[in-house]
C-alpha cells in the first residue's frame, strides 16, 4: 500500500474516526462479558481502525505496524491464550481451569479473570493477523517488502 | 508429569507453533531448534502416554474442569495413543528429513515453515485425541490450513492444485460440519461418548442416516476414497517432498481412524446398517481397484505412489465396511502398516531425486549404483505394500484376504488380491530399472566416497525401513495389545 | 406455530442455499466464483446451526443481574452461537488463504479462468 | 460437468427434505438441541463463569479449548498467507533438495 487514497475529506473523516474506533474496539473486548462483544470482534476492529489509518496516509503512516511488529503481535496474543490454558496445570488443575491457581478465595472472580485475560489474547492474534494479511494481500506485488 | 501427556501432547506444539516466528525474528537455526524441540516433546509425551494407557486403562483430560457434555474432553485409549504416537513420530522424522532443504530458506519463511509445520501437527493430534464433534472439526481445519500452504511451496502448479484441494476441503470440512449439526439436533450433544448413549433410540431415523452419511461422506473426501479422491494426485506429486511423505503417511490415515471411531464407537452398531456398510464396501473395492490401475499408467514416481495411496485407503475402508473384528483387526492394522510403508516410499523416493534427479520411471536406470541405501529403502517398503511375507504389509493384507473369505464376500477378495498384483507390477518395474537398468552416461561422475545423502535425510529412510521390517516381526504383539483393545465395542454386533 | 409446514422452512432454505452454493463450486469456471460458491455454503450451515438455538418466545442469551435464576426456556441457547463464532472464524480463515492463492496463481498464470488454466497446464 | 452438478444438487436437495422431516420443528423449546446439554448453560452459566453473556461463557470458559482452535485457526490462515504470497512466494521448492 505504497500509495494513499488519501484527500482532504477522507484524511478529516480518518482522522477524525481512528481514535473512537480504537477507542470502541478496547469497549468490544472488555464488554464481551456482559454484552454481545468479545476477543474476535474487538480484535477486528482494532484492526480496522488502523487499517483506516494506512488506508488514507499511505505506508510510512505515525500509526504502522509493520508486518514484522504484527506477527509479534499476533504470536504474542496466541501465546497469552496458550499460556494461560497452561498456568493451571502448575497448581494440578487442567488445562485452561481458571479458577486452580490460588489467586482470588471467589473462584468465580478468578474465572472472569481468566476469560477477560483469553479474550485479550484472542483481541491481539486476532489483530495481528488481520494486519499482516491486508499487508500480504496489499503488497504483493512486490513480495519482498512483506515480513 | 504423565497425567498431563494427554493435553500436552497437542498443547506442546501448537504453543511452539507461535514461538517459532518470534525465534525466526532471532535467527533461522533457533526456530528450527524450537521446533524440533516441540516435536520430539510431543512424541515423548505420546509415548509416555501410550505406556501409561496400556497399564492402567483409559487417560481422559477435562478441559476447563468441566464434566464431558458440557465441556470438552480428550480421551487416550490404546489406539489412539497409539496414533498419536505415529503421528507425533513421523513429525519428527519428516522435520530432521526436511532440514537440508529448509536450511537454504531465508529466515522468515524458514519460521513460517516451521510454524506452519507444528501447526499441522497439532491439527492432527488434536484429531485422534479429541474426544467431541466440534472440537474435532476445528482441529481438522487448522491442519487442512496449514496443508494448503505447505503444499503450496512447491511449485507454481503446486498453486492450483492446493486451491483444488482447498475447495474439495472446505466441501469435506462443511459436510462434516452439517453432519455434526445433524446428529446435534437430533440429540443435543457433541460428546463422542455421550452420542453414542443418545443415537441408541433414534437407529434408523433419517435425521440421523443423513447426518452420519455427510460425515462419511466428507471424512472420505479428506481420506481420499476412489471418487472423491480428486484432489490427491495433484497435491501428491507438487508439494515438496517431506510434506508429501508426512501427508501422504498420516494425514489420510488420521481420517481413516476417525471414521473408525465414528463407524463404531460414536454410532450405536444397530445403527450401521450393513446396507450402508456393504455400499461403503463397494466404493472401497472399485477404490482399490481403480487406485491400482492409475497407478500403473503413471510415469512418475510420486504421482504413481499418489494414485497406489488411493488403492490403499480402499483396502482399509473395505476392512471397516466388512465390518466382523478380523476385518477392522486388519484394516486398523493396515492404517498403520501403510503409514509406514508409505512414507518410507515417498522419503526414499525423494532420496533418489535429491541424489539423481530422477523423478519419472525410466530416470531409474541405474539409480541403484548411484543412491543405493534410498533404492533399497524403496524395495523394502515396496515389498511390503505388495505384501510379501517377513514384511508389515504381508499380515494386515492376510487380515483382510482372511476376513474377506469368511464373510464369503469374494469380490472384496479379488478386489486385494488384484490390488496386490497390480502393485507389484506397478512397484518392481521400478525397482528392476533401479538395480539392472543401464544407468545414463553421466555415472562416471558420481563423486566416488561421497556420503549418498546429507545424514539428516538417509537417518528417517532408514529409520521407516527398519519400521518397516520389525512391524512386520511385531504385528502379533500390536494386535493383542493395542487392537485388540479397540474391538469390543464390535463383539455385540 | 409448530405442526405446519413452516415449522420446517428453516431446514429447506439453509438446504437450498447450501446447494446453490455447492452448484456454484462445482459449475463455474472461475476461481473467484467457486470461491464465492464456498463461501455461500458455509454460510448456509451457520444459518442451519443458528436456526437449532432458536426457541419461540425466548430472548437473546444474556442474563441481565436482576435475573437470579434464569430458566431455560427463557433464553434461547447458547451453544450454537457459540459454535458458529467458531465456523464464522474458520470461513473467514479460509477465505483468507484462498485468495492469497488466487493471487499467487493469477500473478503466474495470468489467468483465473479453469479452462484457460488447464490449456496452459497441458503445454 | 454443468449437467453432472445439476443433477447432484437435484439429489442431495431430495435428500435433505427427506432428511429434514426428522429433524425438530423450528423454535420449539424442548428439542433435543435445547433440552440436553444447553440447559446447565443457561441457568448456571452466570453462577458458574460470572459472565452475563452466556455465548461469552460458552465461548471463553464452558468450550474454551474451542476458542483456543478457533484463535490457532486464524494464526494459522494469517502465516499461510504469508507463506503463499509473502515470503514464499520469493523462494520454492523447485529447483532445491527436493
Amino acid at each position: 500500500m505504497k500509495q494513499p487514497f488519501g484527500s482532504a475529506v477522507l484524511e478529516a473523516a480518518a482522522r477524525l474516526l481512528a481514535p473512537f474506533v480504537l477507542l470502541f474496539a478496547a469497549y468490544v473486548v472488555s464488554h464481551g462479558h456482559s454484552s454481545p462483544g468479545g476477543g474476535f470482534q474487538g480484535g477486528v476492529l482494532f484492526a480496522a481502525g488502523l487499517l483506516l489509518v494506512k488506508l488514507t496516509r499511505g505506508d510510512p503512516s505515525q500509526w504502522e505496524i509493520g508486518p514484522r511488529a504484527a506477527l509479534v503481535l499476533a504470536c504474542s496474543g496466541v501465546l497469552l491464550f496458550a499460556g494461560i490454558g497452561l498456568l493451571p496445570l502448575a497448581w494440578g488443575g487442567s488445562y485452561l481451569d481458571y479458577d486452580a491457581p490460588p489467586l482470588f478465595a471467589d473462584p468465580v472472580a478468578e474465572r472472569v479473570l481468566g476469560t477477560v485475560g483469553i479474550e485479550v489474547g484472542v483481541a491481539l492474534a486476532v489483530a495481528g493477523i488481520i494486519l499482516l494479511v491486508f499487508d500480504a494481500l496489499a503488497g504483493w506485488g512486490e513480495p519482498e517488502r512483506s515480513a | 508429569m504423565t497425567a498431563y501427556a494427554p493435553v500436552l501432547i497437542v498443547v506442546v506444539p501448537l504453543t511452539a507453533a507461535a514461538l517459532v516466528p518470534l525465534a525466526a525474528l532471532v535467527s533461522g537455526r533457533l526456530a528450527r531448534a524450537v521446533a524440533l524441540l516441540a516435536i520430539t516433546a510431543a512424541a515423548a509425551a505420546a509415548l509416555a502416554a501410550l505406556v501409561a494407557v496400556l497399564e492402567h486403562g483409559a487417560m481422559r483430560h477435562r478441559f476447563g474442569g468441566w464434566p464431558p457434555p458440557w465441556g470438552i474432553e480428550y480421551v487416550v485409549d490404546p489406539l489412539s495413543g497409539l496414533m498419536a504416537l505415529l503421528v507425533a513420530g513421523f513429525g519428527v522424522l519428516v522435520a530432521v528429513y526436511a532440514g537440508p532443504a529448509v536450511a537454504t530458506a531465508p529466515r522468515l519463511l524458514n519460521g513460517a515453515f516451521h510454524a506452519m509445520y507444528l501447526l499441522l501437527l497439532s491439527g492432527l493430534l488434536g484429531m485422534v485425541l479429541t474426544g467431541d464433534l466440534f472440537n474435532l472439526y476445528v482441529f481438522l481445519e487448522i491442519s487442512s490450513l496449514a496443508v494448503y500452504a505447505l503444499i503450496a511451496l512447491g511449485s507454481e502448479r503446486a498453486t492450483i492444485a492446493s486451491f483444488r484441494y482447498l475447495l474439495l476441503g472446505t466441501v469435506a470440512g462443511s459436510f462434516y460440519l452439517l453432519g455434526v449439526g445433524y446428529l446435534y439436533a437430533l440429540t443435543g450433544t457433541l460428546n463422542m461418548a455421550d452420542l453414542t448413549v443418545r443415537l441408541a433410540p433414534l437407529a434408523g431415523s433419517p435425521g440421523v442416516t443423513v447426518g452420519v452419511a455427510l460425515i462419511v461422506v466428507g471424512l472420505a473426501i479428506k481420506m481420499a476414497l476412489f471418487p472423491l479422491h480428486g484432489w490427491l494426485p495433484d497435491a501428491y506429486a507438487f508439494a515438496p517432498t517431506p510434506v508429501t511423505g508426512l501427508i501422504a503417511a498420516v494425514m489420510t490415515k488420521v481420517s481413516a481412524y476417525v471414521l473408525f471411531r465414528v463407524l463404531f464407537f460414536v454410532l450405536h452398531p444397530a445403527a450401521t446398517t450393513p446396507d450402508a456398510l456393504a455400499l461403503l464396501g463397494w466404493a472401497a473395492a472399485a477404490a482399490t481397484v481403480a487406485g491400482s490401475v492409475m497407478a500403473l499408467a503413471q510415469a512418475d514416481v510420486k504421482r504413481m505412489l499418489a494414485y497406489s495411496s488411493v488403492g490403499q485407503m480402499g483396502c482399509i475402508v473395505m476392512g471397516f465396511a466388512l465390518g466382523t473384528p478380523l476385518a477392522v483387526t486388519g484394516a486398523l492394522l493396515h492404517i498403520l502398516n501403510h503409514a509406514v510403508m508409505k512414507g518410507c516410499l515417498f522419503l526414499a523416493a525423494g532420496g533418489v531425486q535429491f541424489r539423481t534427479g530422477a523423478a519419472r520411471v525410466p530416470e531409474y536406470d541405474g539409480a541403484a549404483s548411484r543412491a543405493p541405501l534410498s533404492v533399497a529403502a524403496f524395495t523394502i517398503a515396496a515389498c511390503s505394500l505388495v505384501g510379501l511375507p517377513p514384511t508389515a504389509g504381508f499380515f494386515s493384507k492376510w487380515y483382510l484376504l482372511v476376513a474377506s473369505v469368511e464373510q464369503g464376500m469374494w469380490p472384496f477378495t479379488l478386489a486385494l488380491v488384484a490390488s496386490s498384483l497390480l502393485s507389484a507390477v506397478y512397484l518392481f518395474r521400478v525397482v528392476q530399472r533401479a538395480y539392472f537398468g543401464r544407468a545414463p552416461q553421466e555415472t562416471g561422475r558420481a563423486r566416488a566416497g561421497a556420503a549418498e545423502l546429507p545424514l539428516a535425510m538417509l537417518v528417517p529412510v532408514a529409520l521407516l525401513a527398519a519400521a518397516v521390517v520389525v512391524l512386520g516381526l511385531l504385528n502379533q504383539a500390536v494386535v493383542t495389545q493395542v487392537i485388540a483393545s479397540a474391538l469390543p465395542a464390535l463383539e455385540a454386533r | 406455530m409448530t405442526g405446519t409446514w413452516v415449522a420446517w422452512l428453516h431446514y429447506w432454505l439453509t438446504g437450498g442455499l447450501l446447494l446453490v452454493g455447492l452448484y456454484g463450486m462445482l459449475a463455474a469456471p472461475h476461481l473467484v466464483r467457486k470461491l464465492m460458491g464456498m463461501n455461500i455454503m458455509q454460510t448456509s450451515i451457520i444459518i442451519f446451526f443458528l436456526g437449532l438455538a432458536a426457541k419461540t418466545d425466548a430472548t437473546l442469551p444474556i442474563v441481565p443481574t436482576d435475573d437470579p435464576a434464569p430458566a431455560a426456556a427463557a433464553y434461547i441457547n447458547p451453544l450454537p452461537h457459540a459454535l458458529m463464532l467458531t465456523a464464522i472464524v474458520v470461513g473467514v480463515s479460509t477465505s483468507g488463504v484462498a485468495l492469497a492463492l488466487i493471487l499467487r496463481i493469477h500473478r503466474h498464470f495470468g489467468t483465473l479462468d479453469e479452462r484457460d488454466l488447464l490449456s496452459k497446464l497441458r503445454e | 460437468m454443468k449437467a453432472t452438478a445439476f443433477a447432484l444438487t437435484l439429489v442431495a436437495a431430495a435428500v435433505f427434505i427427506h432428511a429434514s422431516s426428522a429433524l425438530p420443528a423450528f423454535g420449539t423449546a424442548d428439542a433435543p438441541a435445547s433440552a440436553h446439554v444447553s440447559p446447565r448453560y443457561i441457568e448456571r452459566g452466570y453462577e458458574e463463569t460470572g459472565a452475563h453473556n452466556l455465548v461469552t461463557a460458552v465461548l471463553a470458559d464452558y468450550r474454551g479449548y474451542d476458542t483456543l482452535g478457533e484463535t490457532t485457526v486464524i494464526f494459522t490462515a494469517g502465516l499461510a498467507a504469508l507463506l503463499i504470497i509473502g515470503a514464499g512466494a520469493a523462494w520454492s521448492w523447485e529447483g532445491r533438495p527436493r
